[in-house]
């Protein structure tokens, strides 16, 4: 069986580590700050000029003037501290934030990853996704293993934009666990009772499955 | 310090600069840390054919958004035009041009015209269709991207509190582009909540040194849209 | 936030992180803002053949000169080396090799580094010696030089008050190079006049954010030594 | 008779609107901050990050995290402010600084300015001359016409290292104000008794006389 979103949010969350700083993308991978684990302590960065970002406010405590990325009403913990937008992305391109978790569209073998814009479709803007692409430590990719109609989302090279080459290190979907390994996808965790043979199915490149894996 | 910075209010400080075509950039992130007034001033105007730079042009109809259904902007560089629209809907019937830039690359150009450099070599944007006709470079063996920078006819920001030397200090997340586009522009309009007297910020507490501010007013009573109120129930945890 | 940046002192603060031959980033400027203390802990190590970068490399035998004295700096790069004779001793006998920046540009390679960037184009120094061996370019109608970032293995930087997540608030003109160097290293060592509580500072009056500093100790008496000690009489204007 | 030091620094302050922000060089420059005619605000700038700087500090304020460019113990006027390097090169580079006045070494009557190291002598280092000369809006220079030794400093073309080409609008010296403009230098001002034929003499370029200098 495939695993839900919260268990791919909380798979996504095992991978970080005490005292990191961490920037989660827009939709699903936020969620992963509520699947922190126990004992873990994380900065969340938010690239409009945020370190320190806490959960959403009660009610009482919304501040317009507090918002994060998406827009949101956010809180900023003990410890936080805001600046300007030329300084975050500073922190980004220059290789301080250790790990950005991001929503994708497709990575590739290569580690390519497309997830700002699908051709015909009106665009949103890439907003700061190019820069935490190409700029985080550290990127791990979110997303479903494939689209609602089948088709593969991890694939041998990107048909759509790319938001970034060469930056994604793993890939986290209903299915398992995947590293971009060059020329093929590495499966380093499979979720309960998915086969080998789905996982092929369902991938536009070939996967390579580590030994351990089971 | 140089004198009579000090306006009544937008209309005040916003007199003699606005004309049709001209560049004009805002610091406001979102619906948040707009220089409202100043917007509401330059629908007033009825200025034509304005260049907008700006991280978002405004969303859901407000912010910047107020300029658009004046049809009052003709082209528009930002990272973001999702939640907004009367700019979608502008650009897809091609009578506003928009250039898309990524959000990192467009503080980082605004800082770059606002600090008199050439231009800069960022790895954001290579092997991506940002790239496109761009110088892209190999430096240490890592690929970065020609980006050149940004200068506008005028820069409208908002900060919470200035002093009447332009000296300003911004308020959490409100902060975002306002203090880069101040640095940017050939006249900078500061609209703050609150105007204090000479020499009441300590130099250490000053975000953004006067010198970048050539026009200032006091805006009390600022909207502050929320764009997404998103909360968490009084008990436990989010 | 990341835990564990408090150190009790210069020692435990740099333990595992000196050795031979690295590359040293510090924040002073001339005998202001300097972190004394890790100065004299690096001087204590006995390591040698440094490469400092920093506007000075301390003056008239303090601050970073000490290291200078102890012989262990083969390399400065720097904007200015008057005032400091260990300094003019040592490169005049080709023992310590000397590389000028502009101040200016030496402040943006410093920044460069710290924010990913591959190097900008900057006015300054085009047609000088400074030039020479860089790419000159026309940007628009004027000419540009093109100027790379700076890196280093640590940098050891001097603040007024930190908190345990690295936040650091700097004094008056001890600011200078100090917020740049912090962001440009592998590991950044911050000595603070003060180290205040977790979650003291407001997040507003934050000069540079935690990310950039991995460790944190605090010293108290430092001896802010002054270079010239100019004054006026008690009574009339200068 | 030439000007004295003392007439060279009011006649360069001379050049200061109400309302400028000013960098004053190392040295004589310097002193112009005690002559700003009365009912003229100027807000000075040092480059080490520092706008608003005031008066050296009585005995009893010295505080020796105050210091200027030159480090000097000073202080900062109410509305002044403190900020990065980065920051205050910004100003410089970005055409923030309205006026700088600096030492000089020699002057072409293409614009050029030397003041920053002469070869055979230790350098002290440009610290932030470059910068200054080639970024700030308009770059007074203010110096003796000539060397002790008689050799002159304002010259056909630079024999000394450049600082920056093309920077200097005007020359203040003990003969006179001088402009450089392409060819030659323009004479807009002499000190008093002091004849063309003296400045023709003492400057190793064209000069020409303004028809209302006398």
């Amino acid at each position: 069986m495939s695993w839900s979103q919260d268990q791919m949010v909380a798979r996504a969350a095992a991978e970080i580590a005490d005292g990191m700083y961490v920037n989660l993308g827009i939709g699903l991978p936020t969620e992963v700050a509520n699947r922190i684990p126990p004992g873990v302590t994380v900065t969340l960065h938010s690239e409009n000029g945020l370190l320190g970002m806490g959960p959403f406010p009660l009610d009482a405590e919304v501040d317009p003037q507090i918002i994060n990325a998406g827009k949101q009403t956010v809180t900023i913990l003990p410890g936080g501290s805001v600046f300007d937008s030329a300084l975050s992305f500073a922190m980004i391109r220059g290789g301080h934030i250790d790990l950005a978790i991001l929503g994708g569209l497709e990575v590739a073998v290569s580690g390519d990853l497309a997830n700002w814009t699908v051709p015909g479709k009106m665009t949103t803007g890439m907003g700061g996704a190019m820069d935490l692409a190409a700029g985080a430590r550290r990127v791990i990719v979110l997303q479903t293993h494939a689209a609602k109609n089948g088709a593969a989302k991890l694939v041998r090279t990107l048909s759509l934009p790319a938001t970034a080459l060469a930056c994604t290190s793993r890939v986290i979907t209903d299915l398992g666990v995947f590293d971009p390994a060059g020329d093929h996808f590495k499966c380093i965790e499979r979720a309960a009772n998915v086969t080998d043979d789905e996982i092929t199915a369902k991938t536009g490149a070939t996967v390579r499955f580590a030994p351990t894996v089971g | 310090m140089a004198s009579n910075k000090v306006h009544a209010d937008a209309s005040a400080a916003l007199a003699g600069l606005l004309r049709d075509g001209m560049t004009i950039m805002a610091g406001g992130f979102g619906l948040s840390g707009n220089a409202e007034r100043c917007i509401d001033e330059i629908a007033r105007s009825g200025v034509r054919g304005l260049h907008i730079i700006s991280n978002n042009c405004g969303n859901q109809g407000q912010g910047l958004a107020i300029l658009l259904k004046g049809r009052q902007v003709a082209r528009v560089l930002c990272s973001f035009i999702g939640g907004n629209p009367d700019l979608a809907e502008q650009y897809a019937a091609g009578t506003v041009a928009v250039e898309l830039s990524p959000q990192g690359t467009l503080a980082e150009r605004i800082r770059a015209g606002g600090a008199g450099l050439g231009g800069f070599f960022t790895p954001t944007g290579v092997g991506t269709s940002v790239a496109e006709g761009k110088e892209v470079r190999d430096i240490d063996g890592k690929r970065y991207v020609l980006e050149k920078p940004l200068r506008a006819d005028l820069a409208i920001v908002r900060a919470a509190v200035g002093d009447p030397d332009g000296n300003l200090r911004f308020y959490r997340t409100a902060r975002a582009f306002n203090p880069l586009c101040a640095t940017a522009a050939r006249v900078t309009v500061a609209e703050v909540d609150h105007l204090c007297g000479k020499g009441e910020l300590d130099p250490d507490d000053i975000h953004l040194p006067g010198i970048f501010v050539h026009r200032i007013f006091e805006a009390k009573d600022h909207k502050n849209p929320i764009e997404f109120r998103t909360t968490r129930p009084t008990s436990g945890t989010p």
